[in-house]
């Protein structure tokens, strides 16, 4: 505590580089904060619809696939347990376990992507998208689930790539020692998005496939 | 010889850095540099958009049709009501005036990201790109209302898309706009800063920010979901699939409200930095008008489903939407008595922000006690979507928030540009304005009442005298307008140079010599007292020499200054 | 008597008379001020003056008891807005881009031009087929939307025979502004001749669905029919009644 | 320079509180985080086998009740708030209370009409 923090990202030309790495972590805890309320005005949307269309949604769930979700709740819970290895690692000074556990994470993202993969076009060609021609016949209950889990699970998928993105370029700068056990607020919030991925995915995933 | 040395170092407007000429703009972190470029983005579109609203007014000065089309009008006010709300009102105070002045009132640098910081500037460009194609693309543009109701949002043939996506860029400017300023506020201040040391438009942007970061991204998914449904059909908004529309006018106002204070906060907060530098008297209750800010900004949140009274929401819901409606009342009238109050016994500098203010509080005050005739449920259901909700809302907005940003520009204008105009045609403007306004928008109180519906192109005859009296209205605004803006624009180029601290304000900017530098402070300050006491100084602007002159004393200073 | 309109009424003189008193006296107040403590008048402020404890309660709890006698009058007519009288007749109202739709008990149906017995309560359900449209008649003080895919309802009693404007008062698209209509209300025994002669009017109604579809889009002509009524007071002038009117000969003469 | 000598005075302001490496000095065992991973595996099992009796409305409120505690495992072990400060306590409790209000004055209209 021995310099005044100028700005948390101090940039001027004259001045010199200073850090504030509370700024920071608030800064991304606040970006959570949108991210969380993006998601919870549908998580709301869920919650009217299904309060509303209470049979349709669980007809609907009927038809979705519990052990695929499961598999993919497992493969997040890991991934976030990697991550939060890895800034522990980053913290010994133990740049190869940190690094490792980064190729893990994004390996797991990896797998989760490939299962929704499969889920979505299991279900695109059994008709169910929206406008679908399976779609169609069902009732508005059905037909408002499927869209919600489109929605969700899709905008729950982009947020997983922008994770693994994120992640990447903390391995990078881990290599290039940019991030070290002094200085890795970075990694930490990298760390923070993913797990909040995580925990969106937490709610999901009962959400949409348990409701039988 | 501090002053020396201030004098050698170049201000913000003649700084030449790693960018020259334009790219030293467009490239710049300085937040005040951007808070300029905001400026004119902002300007250009407030004029476009105050174009737009002055040929309805001539659209409306006869029946049928004067110089438009329906399909043209629907458009025009769509258009009015994004660009008013989206690119003028919600970022106007906050990322011009609060990126060029919060980080200088708190005795910062800068802001805590000034590289976010021009991206959120960015962002906004992009949106009013955005908006602007959206009239020259596809179809044309929205013709929805700025409230983009379901299920005909979904159904027009219009480029709804276009304006929604733009709607949604801009959400996310006011979002990061929002996030630095927290961060800011609760990382950048001074030493000796307290909370309740702190200036009230600080206050102020603070409530506005977490309004911000916490509402916007619900519009940003409804937005977001309206895509969606005109290009997919997943039926969440949609009654022919089972979607709801008046769920959709929740998550909407779940926003939209909050939004309102968005607008209103930073107005409120530089009235409360106005009101004690001419009043030359510390604000009264300074700690009440700061916490009230907060309980705006919280009971915001609660009472958005005023603007759903006959929609079909459940009896329940309107009831205690109604009951909570009124309790925001109760923080804005604290304000506006502390205001007053705080001209009690004060020794008044009569200038023109201060006629401004002056303004502000009767008009705003108008608009805010016709939003109790909103609040009520049996009147508003009369009144809903007609006139009189219009003339509300131009009220609080243009009245409260608009002449407000008028104020703005006229008390940091020499701060900001070093240079002075007239007050006499300002002041003449301003009572021009006065007048033109409210010749402008009371007669809709009247007509609303009479049962003049809102967004029509069209009126029955028993109307028209009104209409015609709200048109020639609007002609005195313009030229007011008009007056005013040719007088600042007048002293930018050819004013006369301004002093230092013209009106003799108490916080950190006005103790800066000249023009801010790129760094603002030479060093950091540090703070003894409140923001607005006027008979001892209660800021130390460089502690490492006066210190030494007051044998360290800086720390008894602290102890001794009144914290409020 | 109409109860809603009164009650709104005088919940509107309520709020709006407090907000005056209100009002009046803060730009007193502050006018007062700027004068009395100019720096001519008072060159040196009272510094010692940053607040009063009393001060901020009482400008607290005050206004918190006005506004909850307003919040209690706007509730009270909101009441009555909603406690439906249990014999009132029943009238379907179907919102259609851009016209009124009605449905009588007696599943008679008009276009447009609402019929209603005198001094009677008359329940409406209210719906719409294709996006939000708002049924608003001014001079009844009442407001409700019509919203696909559910049904809302609303009342009002209407007081004495005359023609009453009917608005659509949620924003539809194009011809929202010419979404207008009319509340015709006759004395009761020419209510029952009108709403029981099935076969003619029937035949007149199909055809003014049909001019309306047509004509309403192109031009501005209902609006130049159906005019001139003062939407804020009650009384007819018979003069004013609408083209569609007119052509029911039947109707007029009955109106004499 | 100069700000050095006023380091004493940043504690009354916002700069000083907490630098950077006073917050980082918390270094969670290893150990730590795999008990809670095991915690978190094991309450997606029960979920999934609570799912499968048929508990007709307690499943829903099982089923986001596991997942609120899912969630503070996360929370609390993985995103560090156990170490954090006050600050940020308090807006995650902001943001809850908000997010809860949002649901409340909803639901008031849906499932009253
Ligand atoms: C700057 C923006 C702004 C502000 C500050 C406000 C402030 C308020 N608004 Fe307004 N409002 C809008 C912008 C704003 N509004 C907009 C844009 C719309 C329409 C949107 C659309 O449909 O397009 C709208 C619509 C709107 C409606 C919905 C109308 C309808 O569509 O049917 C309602 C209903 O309750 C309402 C109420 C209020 C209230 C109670 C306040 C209060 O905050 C006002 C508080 C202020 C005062 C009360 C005055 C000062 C206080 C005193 C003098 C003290 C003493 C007084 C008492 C306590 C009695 N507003
Ligand atoms: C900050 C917000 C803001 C401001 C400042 C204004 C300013 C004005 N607005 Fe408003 N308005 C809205 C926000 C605002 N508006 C919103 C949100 C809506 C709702 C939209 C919807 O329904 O979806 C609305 C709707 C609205 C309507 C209702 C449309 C309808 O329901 O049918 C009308 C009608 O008269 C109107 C008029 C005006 C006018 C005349 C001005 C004037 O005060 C403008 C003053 C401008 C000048 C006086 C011009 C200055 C000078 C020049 C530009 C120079 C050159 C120009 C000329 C010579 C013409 N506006
Ligand atoms: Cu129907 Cu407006
Ligand atoms: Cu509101």
């Amino acid at each position: 505590m021995t310099e005044y923090t100028e700005t948390a990202e101090h940039v001027h030309e004259s001045g010199h580089m200073h850090r504030d790495d509370e700024a920071s972590k608030m800064a991304m805890w606040l970006f959570l904060f949108t991210e969380l309320l993006l998601f919870g005005g549908m998580f709301l949307l869920y919650g009217a619809y299904r309060f509303q269309y209470a049979d349709g949604f669980k007809v609907a769930a009927a038809d979705m696939n519990s052990f695929i979700g499961a598999v993919n709740t497992i493969i997040l819970l890991t991934s976030s347990l990697s991550v939060a290895l890895s800034i522990g690692a980053i913290q010994r000074n133990q740049k190869k376990l940190a690094l490792a556990m980064l190729w893990f994470t994004l390996l797991c993202g990896l797998g989760f992507l490939v299962n929704k993969y499969f889920e979505w076009s299991h279900e695109i060609s059994n008709g169910i998208y929206p406008g679908g021609p399976a779609l169609q016949e069902m009732s508005n209950g059905q037909v408002i689930y499927f869209g919600l889990y489109y929605v969700m699970t899709g905008l729950h998928g982009l947020h997983v790539i922008v994770g693994m993105v994120f992640l990447a370029v903390m391995i990078a700068f881990i290599q290039k020692d940019i991030i070290t056990n002094s200085n890795y607020q970075k990694l930490e919030n990298a760390g923070l998005y993913w797990h909040l991925v995580d925990v969106i995915w937490i709610f999901l995933f009962p959400l949409f496939y348990l409701l039988h | 010889m501090a002053n020396e040395i201030l004098a050698r170092e170049p201000n913000y407007l003649e700084y030449q850095g790693k960018h020259k000429g334009i790219a030293g703009w467009l490239l710049t972190l300085d937040h005040k540099r951007i808070g300029l470029m905001y400026l004119m983005a902002i300007m250009v579109f407030f004029f476009v958009a105050m174009t737009l609203g002055v040929l309805m007014r001539l659209e409306m000065l006869t029946p049928g049709e004067t110089i438009m089309k329906p399909q043209t009008y629907n458009s025009v006010f769509t258009l009015h009501g994004v660009i008013m709300v989206f690119l003028f009102i919600i970022p106007a105070i906050p990322a011009v005036f609060g990126n060029f002045f919060l980080p200088i009132q708190l005795g910062a640098k800068d802001v805590a990201f000034p590289r976010l910081n021009l991206f959120s500037w960015y962002l906004y460009i992009l949106g009013a790109i955005l908006a602007v194609a959206s009239l020259f693309s596809g179809s044309g543009a929205a013709d929805t209302g700025w409230t983009f109701y379901v299920p005909y949002s979904i159904r027009s043939a219009q480029n709804v898309t276009m304006t929604t996506m733009a709607a949604f860029v801009l959400g996310f400017s006011s979002i990061v706009t929002g996030l630095n300023f927290v961060v800011t506020i609760h990382r950048l201040r001074a030493p000796g800063m307290t909370w309740f040391r702190m200036p009230l438009f600080a206050w102020g942007l603070y409530a506005t920010s977490w309004i911000q970061v916490l509402a916007t991204p619900v519009i940003g998914i409804t937005l977001a979901l309206i895509m969606l449904e005109r290009f997919l059909g997943i039926g969440v908004f949609d009654p022919a699939l089972g979607g709801d529309p008046i769920l959709y006018q929740h998550l909407f106002w779940i926003y939209s409200h909050p939004a309102v204070y968005i607008m209103i906060l930073p107005a409120m907060g530089v009235v409360s930095e106005i009101l004690p530098t001419f009043a030359r008297k510390d604000i009264f209750g300074y700690k009440q008008i700061a916490i009230s800010s907060l309980g705006i900004a919280f009971i915001g949140y609660l009472v958005w489903g005023h603007h759903m009274f006959v929609s079909g929401m459940s009896d329940a819901s309107r009831i205690v939407f109604s009951l909570l409606t009124f309790l925001v009342a109760i923080p804005t009238g604290v304000k506006i008595f502390n205001w007053v109050a705080t001209l009690y016994k004060a020794s008044i500098k009569f200038s023109a922000p201060f006629y401004y203010v002056l303004a502000f509080i009767f008009i705003f005050s108008i608009g805010g006690l016709t939003g109790l005739v909103l609040g009520a449920l049996a009147t508003d259901i009369h009144v809903t979507d007609t006139y009189f909700v219009v003339a509300h809302f131009h009220y609080v907005m243009f009245g409260g928030m608009g002449i407000m940003f008028f104020a703005t520009m006229h008390y940091w204008f020499p701060k900001m540009f070093g240079k002075m105009y007239s007050e006499k045609i300002a002041i003449i403007a301003c009572t021009q304005i006065i007048i033109g306004f409210n010749m402008l928008y009371f007669p809709m109180f009247i007509m609303g009442y009479m049962g003049m519906p809102r967004r029509y192109y069209d009126y029955l005859p028993q109307f028209q005298g009104w209409h015609i009296l709200s048109t020639v209205g609007s002609w005195i605004l313009v030229t007011g307008i008009v007056f005013m803006f040719g007088n600042l624009l007048y002293a930018l180029l050819k004013g006369p140079k301004a002093p230092d601290n013209p009106w003799g304000g108490t916080t950190l900017e006005w103790r800066i010599k000249g023009l801010p530098t790129l760094e603002n402070f030479e060093e950091i300050p540090v703070v003894t007292g409140g923001p607005y006491v006027h008979d001892r100084p209660t800021y130390i602007m460089h502690p490492s020499k006066e210190i030494q002159h007051t044998n360290g004393d800086a720390k008894k200073a602290e102890k001794e200054g009144v914290s409020h | 008597m109409n109860p809603i309109t009164e009650l709104v009424d005088d919940s509107f003189i309520f709020i709006v008379g407090i907000s005056v008193i209100l009002l009046v006296g803060i730009t007193a107040a502050m006018i007062y001020f700027v004068f009395r403590y100019s720096e001519k008048n008072n060159p040196k402020p009272d510094q010692s003056i940053t607040g009063s404890t009393t001060l901020e309660i009482l400008w607290t709890v005050i206004p918190l008891l006005l506004v909850l006698a307003m919040f209690f009058y706007g509730y009270a007519g909101f009441k009555e807005m909603r406690s439906i009288p249990p014999n009132a007749m029943v009238v379907k109202v179907t919102g259609k881009m851009w016209f009124w739709h009605f449905e009588y008990e007696n599943k008679k149906t008009s276009d447009t031009l609402l019929y209603l017995p005198a001094d009677k309560d008359v329940r409406f359900e209210l719906q719409s087929v294709d996006v939000n449209h708002s049924f608003y008649v001014p001079a009844f003080r009442v407001k409700e939307d019509c919203i696909p895919g559910r049904t809302n309802y609303m009342w009002f009693h209407t007081s004495q025979v005359g023609t009453y404007d009917i608005e659509c008062a949620e924003y539809c698209g194009l011809n929202h502004s010419y979404m207008l209509g009319k509340v015709i209300v006759l004395p009761e025994s020419e209510y029952l001749a009108w709403v029981n002669k099935v076969d003619t009017v029937k035949k007149v109604d199909s055809v003014k669905t049909d001019s309306l579809k047509t004509v309403l889009p192109k031009t501005d002509s209902l609006k130049t029919t159906l005019t001139k009524t003062d939407t804020t007071k009650a009384p007819v002038n018979r003069k004013d009644t609408t083209r569609t009117v007119k052509k029911d000969s039947v109707m007029r003469k009955e109106n004499k | 320079m100069s700000e050095q000598i006023y380091s004493q005075e940043q504690a009354s302001g916002a700069q000083a509180a907490h630098h950077t490496e006073g917050g980082h000095a918390h270094i969670t065992g290893y150990g730590t985080y795999i008990l809670v991973w095991l915690g978190l595996v094991a309450l997606t099992a029960v979920t999934v086998t609570v799912a499968g009796i048929h508990l007709g409305s307690l499943t829903l409120i099982t089923a986001l009740v596991i997942a609120a505690v899912k969630t503070s495992l996360v929370g609390y072990h993985f995103m560090h708030i156990k170490y954090d400060n006050a600050i940020t306590k308090i807006f995650i409790l902001v943001c809850i209370v908000i997010f809860l209000t949002f649901w409340i004055l909803t639901f008031s209209d849906l499932s009253f009409r």
